[in-house]
C-alpha cells in the first residue's frame, strides 16, 4: 500500500471526528442545531468513506503485505535525545504511529460505519433535546478515541485512546446530567473503567520494562509491532519477557485482561453496563453494542501473541468469558427494562467472544464481534424507536401490541432477535456456530466449557423472544402503548439498513463443518490473527451446529409455550425455584456484594481519611513542606540585600572560592 | 627579561587585587569605576608581559583592543554616573538600594 | 562567493578571502544596520513615526534570512579569519534564537515605548549594537573576539537598563549592572590573560591542542586552571548563574520590561553559546577538573533561583529568579558535556526563548505610563479583563514549569535524560525536585490571573483587542500598527510553545549532528 | 637583557631628581615674602572672582568623555601606520577608511545631536 496515501487517509479518519468535536464543542450552544445535524454525522460518514478507501487499497494487496505502520510524527523520543537517531528501536520511542492492518481496518469499518448510522439515527432521536450540540460533540470525540484506540501502534497512544474512551463514555452515559441516576451510572461506569485502565497501564508497563530482544537485550520499546515481533514462541520467549518468563507473561496477560474486562463488561467488572442504559439510546447502541464493549475483545485479539505464550491467562480469559455469558443470560431472562435485557444480552454475547479469543479462536471471536455489532446496534436502535414512541417508557410490561402499531420496527427487532438467537440465514447463526465449533475444538480440554457455551443459546433466544412477545404481541398495556406510532424516517432508515446487514453479513464466513466454506472473513484476518491451532472435525462441527440450532429453537419454543400459549405457568420458576429466580432477578446480587464489600468500606475509609488523616497527616506534612520552602526562601532571599557592595563582595568571595577549587585541583 | 617576568606578573596581580578591593570598599561610584579600570589595566599588563614572554603578538593586540573597549566602557559609565548624579542621587552607592530581596 | 559579494576588482581578495566576509555576514548586516539606524535617526525628524523600528526590523530580518540561507545552502565555514570566528551550524542556531528574540523585541518596542511615554532616543541603535555583540559571541573562537563580543553585548545594555531616565529604579539598575558587569569582565579578562599566558595562544583551537597535551601527560597547569576559573566566573556572571547572579534580580526589576525581555533571553542565549563552545569543545580535555564545579553551580542555581522566587512580590523579579533557575538547568547540559548534553542545552535555549519572550511580552503589553506591569495585583483578574493574554501567560508559566505538551517539558526532559544517560543522576534528581518547587510561584501567577479580583487602578491596562486596529485603548492608525505586531508576537510565542511541545522533533532534527567546533 | 633598560632607568632617575630638586630647591634659593595677595590662586594677576571649587557645567564632562573615546580610538592608527606601507597596502587603506568613516558617523551623530554645543 502506498504509505503516503494511507497516511493521508488515516489522518482524515482520525481528523474528521476530531474536527467535528471541535466544531460542536467550541461553538457550544451557539451553532444552529441544523448545522450540527449535518456536521455531526457527516464527519463520521466521511471517516467511513476514507476507511473504505483504505479497505479497498488493502484488498489490492497480497495478503502478506496488508499490514503497514505509518508514523505521524516523533512525539517523544529519548533515542533522539541519546543521539541514536530517530529510527532507533531501543530507547523510549513513543512516536505517534498508527497500524493499518486487516484487524484495525475491520474495527475502523465497524466504528465509522455503524457509528455513522447511529449518528444519523441520533439526529432524529435527539432532535428536541436542548443539548443537541453537546451530544454530538461527545459522540464525535468518542469515535475519535475509539479510532485512536484501535489504530495506535504504540502502547502510549493505545493507553491514551483507552482512557479517552472511558471519559467519553462517562460523558455520554451521564449526558442527562440533571438525572441523578444518569450521573450515578456514569460515575459507576467511569470508576470501573479506571480500575480496568490501571490494569492495562500496569500490563503495558511490565511489557515496556521486561521485553527482551532476540539477543536478550532489554528493548524498552512501546512499539507494538516490535513487541509482537519479539514475543516469539517457546524457548526464545522465556528470555523474551524478563527473568520471570512464564510467570511474567501470565501476569501481563491477566493485567491486560483486567482492562479488557472493564471495557467489555466481563465479570467482575460488569456491573456498570446495565446501569449505563441511563444514557440516551443511541449511546447504548454506539457504546454498548458496536464499539466500546468490544474493545476488550480487540485488545485480547491484538495481543494474542502474548496470550499464546500465557496459557494460564488465556484459560482464565476463556473461563471468565463463558461464565459471564452464562450469568448474563440467566439475568436477562427476568429483567423487565427492554434496554437492560439487551444490555445483559450484550454482556452475554461479549462473554462468548471473550471465550472464543480466550481459547484461541481469534477470527471466530472477531467475526462474532462483527455480526454482533450489526444486530445488537439494530436491537438497540429498534428499542430506541419503541422507547421514543412510548415517551421514554422502557418497561416491557407497559408495552404490548406494538407489532401492529410499529410494523417496520417490529420486523427489524425480530430480525435482530433472530440474528441474536442464532437462527439460520441470520448473521448470528454463522458467527455463533463458528464460535462454538472452534470453541469445541480449541476448548482447554474441558468440553463442559463448550457445553455451557451452547446452553447460553437457549437462554439467549429465550430472553430476547420473551421481549419480542411481551413488548410487541398481545394488547397494549398502557396509555402510551395505545397511541404509539412508527418512528420518523430518519430513525427508521438506519434501523432498516442494519436489519439488512444483520441478515446478510453472516454469509461472509460460511464455514460450518466444512460445508460449503466461504471464509472470506477469516481469510481477511489471517495475516494478523493466523489460523486456529485446531479446527473442529466435521462430526464435532455438525454436532455443534445441531446442538446450537436446536437449543436456539428450543428457547423460542419455550417462549411461545410460556408467553404465547400459556402451556407453562410464568410463575413456574419463581414458585418452584425461588432462589434461582431471585438470583437472576437480583442480578446475582453483584451490586449488593460490591456495595457491602467495596463501596461502603471505601466510603467509610474515605470519611476516616477526610476526618482524621487528611487534617492531621497530609495537611501537616504538605503544609510542613510548603512552610519550610517558604522559610528557606526567606532565608535565602536575605542574601539579596540590594547593596551593590554586598553583591560585589559575594561575587568576589565565590570567585576566589572557584579559583581555589580549580587552581588547587580540589575537585 | 626573564628575570623581570615574574615581577611584572606579581605587579599586575597586585594591581588587580588593589582594583578588586577598591571596588569592594569604596562608596563613590567614580572611584569604584576607576578601580574597575585598574583591574582591566592589570589584565593588560599581564597580557603584555605574556606577549613578551611567549614571543607572540596576540597579547599586545589584545591589550590594544582592551584599551579601546575600556575607554568606551568608561564613557558609558561616566555618562550613567553623571545621569544618576543629576537625577538627584548623591554619589553614594549605598543609597542605590531601593530594590532588594 | 566573490560574485555573491561583487567586490570592486581592485579589492585584494588574496588578503581577506571573501568567504571570511560571508562567514560574518550576519554580524556585518546587523552592525552595519546599527550605523544605518544611527544615520536614519539623524535624517528623519522624530515625530513618533515608525521609521527606526521598521529599519531595525528589516535589518534583523535580513540577518535572519542570511543565517537561514547559510544553513540551508550548507554554506557554513568553521574557520573564518584564521580561526578567530566560526560560522558553523552551532553558531547559526544560536543566531536564529537571538535574532528571532530581537525581532520579537523590536515588534514589541514601539507600542511599549509609546505606552510608557518614553523617548525613542538611541533605543534601536543600542539594541542593534548589543545584538551585534551577541552575534559575534555566538561564533567567536578566539579569546580576543570573545572579550570583544561580551563587551559589545554588555555596554549598550548598561545604557538600555537605565533607559527610563526619570525612573530611579531604572537608574539604579543601570548603575548596578554597569559596575558589577565591569567587575565581572575584569575577572573574565584576567582569566583570558592567564590562559593566553600559559598556552601562548588566544585561538581556541590552539588552546585546545595545548590542553590535550597537558591532559595526556596528566600535568594540569595550575595557572591555566586559575585562568579557566576566572574565565568561567566571568561567563557565569553573564548567564546569571548562582552564586554569580547577584545583579540579575535588581537589574531585571529595574530595567524597562522591554529591555528585560531582550536581556533575559538574548544575552543568556549568546553567553551560553560561547559557554558551550568553550566547555564542550575547547576545555574538554580538562573535563575532570571543571565537571564537578559546574555541576555544583548548576545545582546551586536551580535551588537558589527556584527557592527565592517563591518569596517574591514582583513578577519581574520572579521571572528573574526563574531565569537564574533556568541557567542552572541549562548548565546541566554543559556539565554533561556529551553531544546529548550540548543538544539538550541548545534545545532548552530555544524553548526558553519562546516561553520567556512570551511571558515578558505579556508584561510589556500590560505596562502603562509611569510603571511596568510588575505587581501581582496588576495581574489580578486578568482572565476576566483579557482572556487571551491571561491564557497565553498561563501557557508560558506552565511551559516554564515544564508541563507536558509544552516546549518547556521537552527542554527539561531532554536535559534530564541526557544527564541520566551520562550517569549524572544527582543532577537530574535535583532538577526534578527544584522543578517541583518552581510550581509554587508559576502556579501562583496563574492563580492570581484566574481567581483574584482586579484592583481598581489596573483596569485601565490596554487590552490585546485594544491594541489592535478597531481597539479603543489606542486610537490612531499608527498606534494600531504598533499594537498589532505586539499581539502577533505574543500569539506566535504561544503557538510556538504549544506546537514545539507537541512536535519537539521540529527543533531536534535541526540539532541533529550539530557538533561544537572551536575553529 | 636588563642593560637595555639602563638608559630608561637613568632617564627616570633624572626626571625624578629634576622634579624633586625644583620643588624643594627654589624656596631655598630665593627669598620669600608671603602675603595674602601672593597666596591667592594666580589668574594672570587679576583678583579671582570666585572660588575655584565650583561645579563645572555638565557639557564639560560630556566633551571630556567624547574626547576620551575618540582619542583612544587613535591607538589603532599606530600599528596600522607601521604596517600600512609594508604589508597592508590598499587593503589596509580601505580598512582604515571604513574605521575612520565609522568614527566620523559617530562624530556626526554627536554633533547633530548638539552634544558639542556649550549651551
Amino acid at each position: 500500500m502506498n504509505p503516503t496515501l494511507i497516511l493521508v487517509l488515516s489522518a482524515i479518519v482520525l481528523g474528521l471526528p476530531t474536527a467535528g468535536f471541535a466544531v460542536s464543542a467550541i461553538s457550544a450552544g451557539r451553532l444552529p442545531h441544523r448545522l450540527v445535524a449535518w456536521t455531526g454525522p457527516g464527519v463520521i460518514l466521511g471517516a467511513f468513506v476514507a476507511t473504505l478507501i483504505i479497505f479497498v487499497a488493502m484488498l489490492q494487496q497480497p495478503a502478506s503485505s496488508r499490514g503497514i505502520t505509518v508514523v505521524f510524527w516523533h512525539w517523544l523520543n529519548t533515542s533522539v535525545a541519546s543521539g541514536h537517531g530517530v529510527a532507533a528501536q531501543t530507547g523510549f520511542n513513543a512516536n505517534f504511529s498508527i497500524r493499518i492492518d486487516p484487524l484495525s481496518v475491520l474495527m475502523m469499518l465497524v466504528i465509522t460505519g455503524i457509528g455513522g448510522l447511529i449518528h444519523v439515527y441520533s439526529v432524529g432521536y435527539m432532535a428536541e433535546d436542548p443539548g443537541f450540540n453537546r451530544f454530538f460533540a461527545y459522540m464525535n470525540i468518542f469515535i475519535t478515541s475509539m479510532l485512536l484506540l484501535v489504530m495506535s501502534n504504540t502502547l502510549v497512544f493505545l493507553v491514551i485512546g483507552w482512557a479517552m474512551v472511558a471519559f467519553a463514555s462517562y460523558a455520554l452515559i451521564a449526558f442527562w446530567y440533571e438525572r441523578r441516576s444518569a450521573v450515578v451510572a456514569g460515575r459507576k461506569a467511569f470508576v470501573t473503567q479506571v480500575i480496568g485502565d490501571v490494569g492495562l497501564y500496569l500490563g503495558a508497563f511490565l511489557i515496556f520494562l521486561n521485553l527482551r530482544g532476540a539477543h536478550g537485550q532489554l528493548l524498552h520499546t512501546v512499539n507494538m509491532q516490535t513487541i509482537f515481533a519479539n514475543v516469539g514462541p517457546g524457548a526464545h520467549f522465556h528470555d523474551g519477557l524478563g527473568p520471570l518468563g512464564g510467570g511474567m507473561v501470565t501476569a501481563i496477560g491477566i493485567l491486560l485482561f483486567l482492562g479488557a474486562a472493564a471495557k467489555s463488561a466481563q465479570w467482575p467488572l460488569h456491573t456498570w453496563l446495565p446501569d449505563a442504559m441511563e444514557g440516551p439510546t443511541p449511546v447504548s447502541a454506539l457504546i454498548h453494542a458496536a464499539t466500546m464493549v468490544t474493545a476488550g475483545v480487540y485488545l485480547v485479539a491484538r495481543f494474542h501473541p502474548i496470550y499464546q505464550q500465557a496459557p494460564v491467562a488465556a484459560g482464565l480469559v476463556a473461563f471468565i468469558g463463558i461464565g459471564t455469558a452464562m450469568m448474563a443470560g440467566i439475568i436477562g431472562c427476568t429483567q423487565y427494562d427492554i434496554k437492560r435485557v439487551i444490555a445483559y444480552s450484550t454482556m452475554s454475547q461479549i462473554g462468548l467472544m471473550i471465550f472464543a479469543v480466550g481459547v484461541g479462536a481469534y477470527s471466530a471471536g472477531m467475526f462474532q464481534f462483527f455480526t454482533h455489532a450489526c444486530f445488537k446496534a439494530l436491537l438497540f436502535l429498534a428499542a430506541g424507536n419503541v422507547i421514543h414512541a412510548l415517551h421514554d417508557d422502557q418497561d416491557i410490561r407497559l408495552m404490548g401490541g406494538l407489532s401492529k402499531r410499529m410494523k417496520a420496527t417490529f420486523v427489524a427487532f425480530t430480525v435482530g432477535s433472530l440474528a441474536l438467537a442464532g437462527i439460520p440465514i441470520f448473521a448470528g447463526f454463522f458467527s455463533k456456530e463458528e464460535l462454538l465449533g472452534s470453541g469445541l475444538a480449541l476448548g482447554p480440554a474441558v468440553p463442559w466449557l463448550w457445553v455451557v457455551g451452547v446452553l447460553v443459546n437457549v437462554l439467549t433466544s429465550f430472553y430476547i423472544f420473551r421481549v419480542v412477545w411481551i413488548a410487541f404481541r398481545g394488547e397494549p398495556r398502557s396509555e402510551h402503548a395505545e397511541h404509539a406510532h412508527e418512528a420518523p424516517l430518519l430513525m427508521l432508515l438506519p434501523v432498516l439498513v442494519l436489519a439488512g446487514l444483520a441478515t446478510v453479513v453472516g454469509f461472509l464466513n460460511v464455514d460450518f463443518a466444512g460445508f460449503a466454506p466461504i471464509t472470506l472473513f477469516s481469510a481477511f484476518l489471517k495475516p494478523v490473527l493466523g489460523v486456529p491451532a485446531a479446527t473442529a472435525s466435521d462430526t464435532a462441527g455438525a454436532l455443534a451446529l445441531l446442538a446450537g440450532f436446536l437449543l436456539s429453537v428450543g428457547g423460542i419454543v419455550l417462549v411461545w409455550a410460556v408467553y404465547g400459549r400459556g402451556l407453562i405457568s410464568r410463575e413456574l420458576v419463581p414458585n418452584h425455584l425461588p432462589w434461582l429466580y431471585q438470583l437472576s432477578f437480583r442480578k446475582f446480587y453483584w451490586d449488593e456484594i460490591y456495595d457491602v464489600a467495596l463501596v461502603r468500606p471505601t466510603v467509610s475509609l474515605a470519611t476516616v481519611i477526610r476526618r482524621v488523616i487528611e487534617p492531621e497527616v497530609m495537611d501537616g506534612a504538605l503544609g510542613g513542606i510548603r512552610d519550610s520552602i517558604a522559610a528557606l526562601a526567606d532565608d535565602f532571599r536575605t542574601f539579596q540585600t540590594g547593596f551593590l557592595k554586598d553583591y560585589a563582595t559575594w561575587f568576589f568571595f565565590f570567585a576566589v572560592v572557584g579559583l581555589v577549587i580549580l587552581g588547587l585541583r580540589l575537585s | 627579561m626573564t628575570g623581570l617576568f615574574p615581577g611584572f606578573l606579581i605587579l599586575s596581580a597586585a594591581m588587580f587585587s588593589v582594583g578588586a578591593v577598591g571596588v569592594l570598599v569604596r562608596r563613590n561610584p567614580l572611584v569604584v569605576f576607576m578601580s574597575i579600570e585598574l583591574m582591566l589595566n592589570a589584565a593588560n599588563l599581564a597580557l603584555i608581559t605574556y606577549a613578551r614572554y611567549t614571543h607572540t603578538m596576540a597579547g599586545q593586540v589584545f591589550a590594544l583592543i582592551v584599551i579601546a573597549v575600556a575607554a568606551s566602557e568608561v564613557v558609558v559609565g561616566l555618562a550613567l554616573i553623571t545621569g544618576v548624579y543629576r537625577s538627584g542621587h548623591k554619589l553614594n552607592l549605598d543609597e542605590l538600594s531601593e530594590m532588594s530581596e | 562567493m566573490t560574485t555573491l559579494l561583487s567586490l570592486p576588482p581592485w579589492f585584494p581578495l588574496h588578503f581577506v578571502p571573501a568567504s571570511n566576509l560571508v562567514g560574518i555576514l550576519p554580524v556585518l548586516i546587523v552592525g552595519g544596520g546599527s550605523v544605518l539606524v544611527l544615520l536614519a535617526d539623524l535624517a528623519v525628524p522624530r515625530r513618533g513615526n515608525l521609521v527606526l523600528p521598521v529599519i531595525s526590523g528589516v535589518v534583523v530580518l535580513g540577518a535572519l534570512g542570511t543565517a537561514v540561507g547559510q544553513w540551508i545552502l550548507n554554506a557554513t565555514n568553521p574557520v573564518v579569519f584564521n580561526g578567530a570566528f566560526a560560522d558553523d551550524r552551532f553558531a547559526l542556531f544560536a543566531d536564529f534564537v537571538v535574532l528571532l528574540t530581537a525581532l520579537a523585541v523590536i515588534c514589541l518596542s514601539p507600542g511599549y515605548l509609546r505606552r510608557r511615554g518614553m523617548e525613542e532616543g538611541e533605543y534601536y541603535i543600542l539594541l542593534l549594537a548589543s545584538l551585534t555583540g551577541m552575534l559575534v559571541l555566538s561564533g567567536a573562537t578566539n579569546l580576543i573576539v570573545i572579550f570583544l563580543g561580551v563587551e559589545l553585548l554588555s555596554i549598550p545594555l548598561y545604557v538600555l537598563a537605565g533607559f527610563a531616565r526619570d525612573e530611579p529604579l531604572s537608574q539604579e539598575a543601570a548603575m548596578k549592572y554597569l559596575l558589577l558587569g565591569g567587575f565581572a569582565s575584569g575577572f573574565l579578562l584576567y582569566g583570558m590573560a592567564l590562559i593566553y599566558g600559559e598556552t601562548g595562544h588566544t585561538g581556541l583551537a590552539a588552546i585546545h591542542q595545548q590542553l590535550l597535551q597537558g591532559a595526556l601527560s596528566h600535568s594540569f597547569d595550575p595557572m591555566l586552571l586559575a585562568g579557566i576559573a576566572l574565565l568561567s566566573v566571568g561567563l557565569l556572571f553573564k548567564v546569571s548563574a548562582a552564586p554569580f547572579q547577584w545583579w540579575t534580580p535588581d537589574v531585571y526589576q529595574g530595567s524597562p520590561a522591554i529591555v528585560t525581555t531582550f536581556m533575559s533571553v538574548a544575552t543568556k542565549v549568546a553567553a551560553f553559546a560561547v559557554f558551550l563552545r568553550l566547555f564542550s569543545a575547547t576545555l574538554a580535555p580538562y573535563r575532570s577538573e571543571w565537571e564537578v564545579p559546574i555541576a555544583v553551580v548548576a545545582i546551586i542555581s536551580m535551588v537558589f533561583g527556584n527557592l527565592v522566587a517563591v518569596a517574591q512580590t514582583s513578577v519581574k523579579r520572579v521571572l528573574a529568579y526563574s531565569g537564574i533557575a533556568q541557567a542552572g538547568y541549562i548548565l546541566i547540559g554543559v556539565a554533561v558535556g556529551s553531544p546529548d548534553g550540548t543538544q539538550a542545552a541548545l534545545y532548552y535555549l530555544a524553548a526558553y526563548a519562546f516561553m520567556n519572550t512570551g511571558a515578558f511580552a505579556v508584561l510589556t503589553i500590560l505596562s502603562q505610563r509611569g510603571e511596568d506591569c510588575d505587581r501581582y495585583s496588576q495581574l489580578a483578574g486578568l482572565w476576566r479583563r483579557q482572556p487571551l493574554l491571561a491564557g497565553l501567560m498561563a501557557l508560558f508559566m506552565l511551559s516554564l514549569a515544564g508541563f507536558p505538551m509544552t516546549v518547556g517539558f521537552f527542554g527539561k526532559f531532554f536535559l534530564f535524560s541526557a544527564a541520566i544517560h551520562d550517569g549524572q543522576l544527582p543532577l537530574a534528581i535535583w532538577g526534578i525536585l527544584t522543578s517541583a518547587v518552581s510550581l509554587f510561584y508559576y502556579l501562583r501567577v496563574i492563580l492570581v490571573m484566574f481567581t483574584a479580583v482586579p484592583d481598581a487602578d489596573s483596569d485601565t491596562a490596554p487590552t490585546l483587542a485594544g491594541l489592535s486596529l478597531e481597539g479603543t485603548a489606542v486610537a490612531s492608525s499608527t498606534a494600531a500598527s504598533v499594537g498589532i505586531p505586539a499581539g502577533v508576537v505574543v500569539v506566535l510565542a504561544g503557538v510556538g510553545t504549544v506546537v514545539l511541545g507537541i512536535f519537539p522533533a521540529l527543533i531536534y532534527t535541526l540539532l541533529q549532528g550539530i557538533t561544537v567546533v572551536h575553529g | 637583557m636588563l642593560f637595555d633598560y639602563l638608559p630608561l632607568l637613568v632617564f627616570l632617575v633624572m626626571v625624578a631628581a629634576l622634579g624633586v630638586g625644583l620643588t624643594f630647591g627654589i624656596p631655598l634659593l630665593g627669598p620669600r615674602h608671603p602675603s595674602t595677595a601672593k597666596g591667592l590662586p594666580y589668574e594672570c594677576g587679576i583678583v579671582p572672582a570666585e572660588t575655584a571649587r565650583r561645579r563645572f557645567s555638565v557639557t564639560f564632562y560630556l566633551t571630556a568623555m567624547l574626547f576620551i573615546v575618540f582619542d583612544v580610538e587613535a591607538i589603532f592608527l599606530y600599528p596600522w601606520a607601521v604596517l600600512v606601507r609594508s604589508t597592508l597596502h590598499i587593503f589596509g587603506l580601505v580598512e582604515m577608511t571604513i574605521f575612520i568613516a565609522l568614527l566620523a558617523v559617530a562624530l556626526l551623530y554627536v554633533w547633530r545631536k548638539g552634544a558639542l554645543e556649550w549651551d
